[in-house]
């Protein structure tokens, strides 16, 4: 099993959640964060203070999946996520040792 | 008695006690939000500490009969003869209403201070720093102006408080910069105001509660009610423009918290004169403080001074721009300014500047130093970490 | 008809008015935000309800001609015969002024005991429930106590609404806890207010527009009025004083919510006896107020009923404080209490407070019980869980 | 002059004023959060714009001397001879109460169109355009309506602004849909309220600045104002009331946005009427107009045009009802509608309804193309895309 | 080394919290996440207009310990953490190679 | 590829980003996050109502670099990150498998 974080635009996420689904994923996990990278920030400017905020809001979708999908999940992902521009943002593949769906106790392949 | 005026000073002071609250929201809105609570604690608890001060001696204090010009005397301790019939200040509202009007005026000057000192300051050592303050600078101040004293006797001209409230107070805020010093980080860390939208409801409330501190203080629902309503709202207005042009000016966009600033700004800065300008030169007098306040805030940048919420930079200069404009534009029944013929109203208008401003400042300094010598002012370093709200109160402002 | 006394009474009936919405935000900011809602929404929505029930029959059962001190007939049924010119409460202003002004009482009364059952209930059992409450006990309240029914014969003091107002809703929310229990997890989990800047600003509110529930009951722009106003406001500050320093004591520090609680007990603890006694006895009650109603909350913790956001602690107590105070300490013109030789008004306040507890608490018990047993009081377990706003109004307070 | 009468419209232009800013925190309250700031700074800076330039000219064109029924002449440019005595309009309240209260309405009014763009105007083409409009549109509306032009000659009745406030700027909002087109990802994605606390508070400020608003604009505290806020409020409650029962048909519950929807569609509908009809037609007047407001917001959804936050749906809808209503239900003095007998009036209203939509809506369009053409309306994809806090104005609603 | 994510509903957060604390566990990492999954979402309404909201409010912990207390985080976090609805959630275990603890620069199973 | 999360005091954010841009580091992701250890909470009290609030408000700070820059990582955001108080937080290092610039589709070490 792996897990698939994909890090991307918060706009982005109904599509990628929709791109996912679509290739039969029944689950994830999304988190708000912020990012740092090639992107660069924004200026903020209060009473004349100048502030170079130099994180981005992003959001983060955790997938745990058995293996042989992943490539589909980067696929899928990638596709759907993609504009061109910079800050488009990264896919890391994790590796997951055992799943347990907490309602039935079940693991492995069948717990996702 | 005049049914009209009361009922025009007794809403006009539930207005301004309004606005203490606003207050407390337009600063609380401005800090890190782990200070929320104690910002606006302190604005609402002065509601409440004041109001009974000012019950048992401070308006004797301010409003007493004069003593040698300095201070009043102890007739209206705990406010003894203070009844539904007219009093002294006035023949056609009860005292009852003049003494409560006013009670609201000593209750917003103090909490103006607490801007300078946001996000660092021991709750204990407010509260007994805002008492003694009360006291020992604010009922004198209120009294030489309003009360008879030495100001009113040489002929300064203070509508609703250029001096006694917004002089005094930044006065103050400049004395606890300088006892207190800067907050943990000031100039490396960002200091963003967490919740802009709380800061504009809380300029819109002193913007509308500021209708009852200026047009009220004509005592009367006549015409110079309403041309002091009427400088008040241009002034405001006109500051909320010339903020935001000079930001546009200065770093390419206009802001919603310059906007609001200037109309603060605006607001303080036709104080003074409020009832003795007509409206074009209202308007003048807030374009011109709007520049002024913003160059001020500005330059706190420069001078490295941490004044949290900018007291000085907003009260300090808005109101001091007011009292000079005040003696250059007042044109209205007695009052003549120098524009108007009178260049001697300008000189007593410049000495009751400077003396509000010396008296103030070393006044508060010696009380901040009395308070921080014994009882303490400033928060520990892990205290202001941690933030106020939990250190000094328990408490969260939000919750997810 | 006077023009002052016009303008005064209906100014205040605006600031009443705001009272019910700003209620709402101080009870919506106390639950969990997954409930804020919800919570606002039965304050705002009876502004709407009961305003057009009112209009309908509600003034009329409370102001219609009396019947045995019981009711009154059905003279202004649909607003009948209320007009533009003055009606039989007062010579000075026009009826349809009394009767919106008493509107704005009957709107918050209901919405005060929303606090009682805050988190957990069903919005079409809190309308119907609200409905027959407005008919079946505000409306006869009201007539005993201002439409000359058997209350005001006896010659109780009920300046604002002490009893009207106050006890009637704390019976009705003791009542609610008795008939609707815990919140799932009450005396486990943690109850934290969700957003405490918008409890100050709902405090602010409420001790703005009390100005014009207090003052305004006096129905006239005179000294009687700023009599009020002054009591009303010195009371809510010392109340808010002596709540902080009990916390203070009981566990090491003063809290913003604390400030706020006790300003409101303040004002609940003046309204009976505003505009009967003077400002000494003002602080004196709000001080005492402000430790009462500390205490009494704190022992609910201890009782273990869950009035959610503590109406019967707030309201009950200092409703029933304030009018036994009104007994101890009326002093302005006809009203004498117990300290200016009048013992005898003492028991009849002590009566009026048993009867109102009394009558209030049984016929609210038994509404609960219909409202319950027929369409139902209390969300499932899973919309509590999942939240009011959702399970209730599919909507959520906050997007990120 | 008279007093009570000043005190009054001196209170309510404060109310009216206190409606500006609500506005803002109404609909900045329901746009992405992204976006709040740049939204509820358009209201306002437009309290700061448009009183200078009213007191400027605004004033002048719409209340000075009538030329040809069209246009007010220049005799108070610059607010000369608007004094602290009576001037044309009212004998009992000085000329500078009239005044300011008429600004307050020059202020709201531009200000209500800015819900029709919100989240895609830049803030530069928005100040440009409001200029013009005031002068343009809503100067002449007010002149035609108030000011003894051609509606007033020909008998409109518009008690407190149904044409000149709400048709006025509900046409200028349509204009602003079909020019400026739908905000990025309309109708794909989901544009949810990001504080509805805030909706609900910004709600209950318009609700209470309506007192000001209608009541007000009797310009005396007698009868006539009394009944006009009556009818104010309890059109406010019914339409509350009847906007969510609809939602509760339609999908099953009611909400808290519905209720304050609603709310602010009674307070749209009366408005026209207030001072003309009675309560128990108001109350109807707030039921249908809860009802027609609700199914044309639905309506929206189905054309597809983007008119983000329903101006046209509330404004346009309500304040077109309320003036076909007021010519059904007129009955105050010599005020008669269809139903009492005076059927002409109805066509009367219809005639105004029809001229005030053609122009409002044709003169926007021409102004909202040249500011297009010119500097600039719409931000471009990427600025939408930051959102319109950080892109126009370099700051951020909320920190964490 | 492992990571245990555990992501389940928020309000048992504190029962989770209990129940590892019980076993011995001094340390976790909590985070507020929203998850997608086969207990659905809600719908919204707005003005007229429906939102379906896929998303449900879920709570993440992550502790970190040594291999050999990997079973019994699990069992102490299922069992309170399950209702036996939809919508309990799951369990993934990450291996993680290296541990330090900020403070004293510790490593391994010293840091946690 | 390494993951490192280092989980430590909010305050101290600026101070990692810059300690990790100063080695060359080029992008990370951030999210808020409440951590429960040896630190302690504190306590909150509601009109009487005294509650402990265990959870301390941290950051977490995830950078996916080369397996031979994670020893420098470490280093870097120890020394900027320590005060030497309890509750300094602490570094994990997760292995990660395959990473993804959106982008571009570029994989591997090109794509951090
Ligand atoms: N080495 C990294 N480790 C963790 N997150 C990263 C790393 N580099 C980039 N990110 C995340 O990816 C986002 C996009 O990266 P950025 O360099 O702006 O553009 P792009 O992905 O187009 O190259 C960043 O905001 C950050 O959240
Ligand atoms: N494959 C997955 N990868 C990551 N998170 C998942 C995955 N499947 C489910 N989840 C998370 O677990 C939560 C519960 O899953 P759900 O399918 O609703 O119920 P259950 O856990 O009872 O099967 C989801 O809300 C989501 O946060
Ligand atoms: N075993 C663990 N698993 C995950 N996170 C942990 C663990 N132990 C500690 N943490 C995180 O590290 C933070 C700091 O830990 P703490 O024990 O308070 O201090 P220190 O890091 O100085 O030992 C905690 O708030 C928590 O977020």
């Amino acid at each position: 099993m792996k897990k698939v974080e994909i890090i991307t635009r918060t706009f982005k996420l109904d599509d990628v959640k929709a791109a996912l689904s679509e290739i039969g994923i029944k689950g994830m996990t999304v988190s708000e964060v912020k990012g740092f990278g090639r992107q660069g920030g924004h200026k903020e400017v209060y009473r004349g203070a100048e502030y170079q905020v130099d994180f981005v809001v992003k959001v983060k979708v955790e997938v745990v999946v058995e293996d042989s999908v992943v490539p589909d999940v980067i696929k899928a992902a990638t596709t759907a996520a993609r504009t061109g521009q910079v800050g488009d943002g990264k896919i890391f593949v994790v590796p997951v040792e055992e799943v347990v769906r907490i309602r039935t106790g079940e693991t492995g392949d069948a717990a996702v | 008695m005049n049914g009209a005026d009361t009922a025009f000073v007794l809403i006009c002071a539930a207005l301004v006690m309004f606005m203490t609250p606003g207050l407390g929201l337009f600063y609380g809105s401005m800090v890190r939000s782990k200070n929320v609570l104690a910002t606006i604690m302190q604005s609402f608890i002065i509601v409440g500490l004041v109001s009974v001060l000012w019950a048992v001696a401070g308006y004797t204090l301010a409003f007493g009969k004069d003593i040698g010009g300095v201070i009043g005397n102890l007739d209206f301790l705990f406010l003894n003869g203070v009844g539904m019939t007219a009093g002294p200040y006035s023949d056609t509202i009860p005292h009852l209403a003049f003494m409560i009007f006013q009670c609201m005026f000593a209750v917003i000057t103090p909490a103006l201070i607490t801007g300078a000192f946001a996000e660092r300051m021991k709750f204990g050592g407010f509260l007994v720093f805002t008492t003694l303050w009360l006291f020992i600078v604010y009922a004198p101040m209120a009294h030489w102006v309003w009360g008879k004293g030495w100001m009113a006797q040489m002929g300064a001209l203070d509508f609703a408080g250029g001096a006694v409230v917004h002089m005094s107070s930044a006065a103050a805020a400049l004395a606890a910069t300088v006892v207190m010093g800067k907050r943990k980080g000031y100039g490396r860390m960002a200091f963003i105001p967490h919740n802009l939208p709380m800061t504009v409801l809380g300029a819109a409330i002193l913007w509308f509660g500021w209708f009852g501190f200026n047009a009220g203080s004509a005592l009367a629902a006549d015409g110079f009610a309403a041309n002091a309503f009427v400088t008040t709202h241009l002034a405001a207005a006109a500051a909320a423009l010339s903020w935001i042009f000079m930001e546009w000016r200065h770093s390419g966009k206009p802001t919603t918290l310059g906007a609001a600033s200037g109309a603060v700004a605006g607001l303080v800065a036709i104080t003074p004169g409020a009832g003795f300008v007509t409206a074009m030169p209202a308007i003048l007098i807030g374009l011109v403080g709007g520049v002024l306040c913003f160059s001020a805030v500005l330059l706190k940048g420069k001078l490295g001074y941490d004044d949290s919420l900018d007291v000085v930079g907003v009260h300090g200069v808005g109101g001091t721009w007011g009292a000079i404009a005040t003696g250059l534009f007042a044109s209205i029944n007695k009052a003549q300014g120098l524009f108007y013929g009178n260049p001697s109203q300008l000189w007593i208008q410049l000495a009751s500047v400077a003396a509000t401003w010396a008296f103030c400042f070393v006044a508060s300094l010696v009380l901040f130093k009395l308070v921080d010598a014994t009882i303490g002012l400033r928060a520990s370093d892990e205290e202001e970490d941690r933030g106020l709200d939990l250190s000094q109160h328990n408490e969260t402002g939000y919750q997810a």
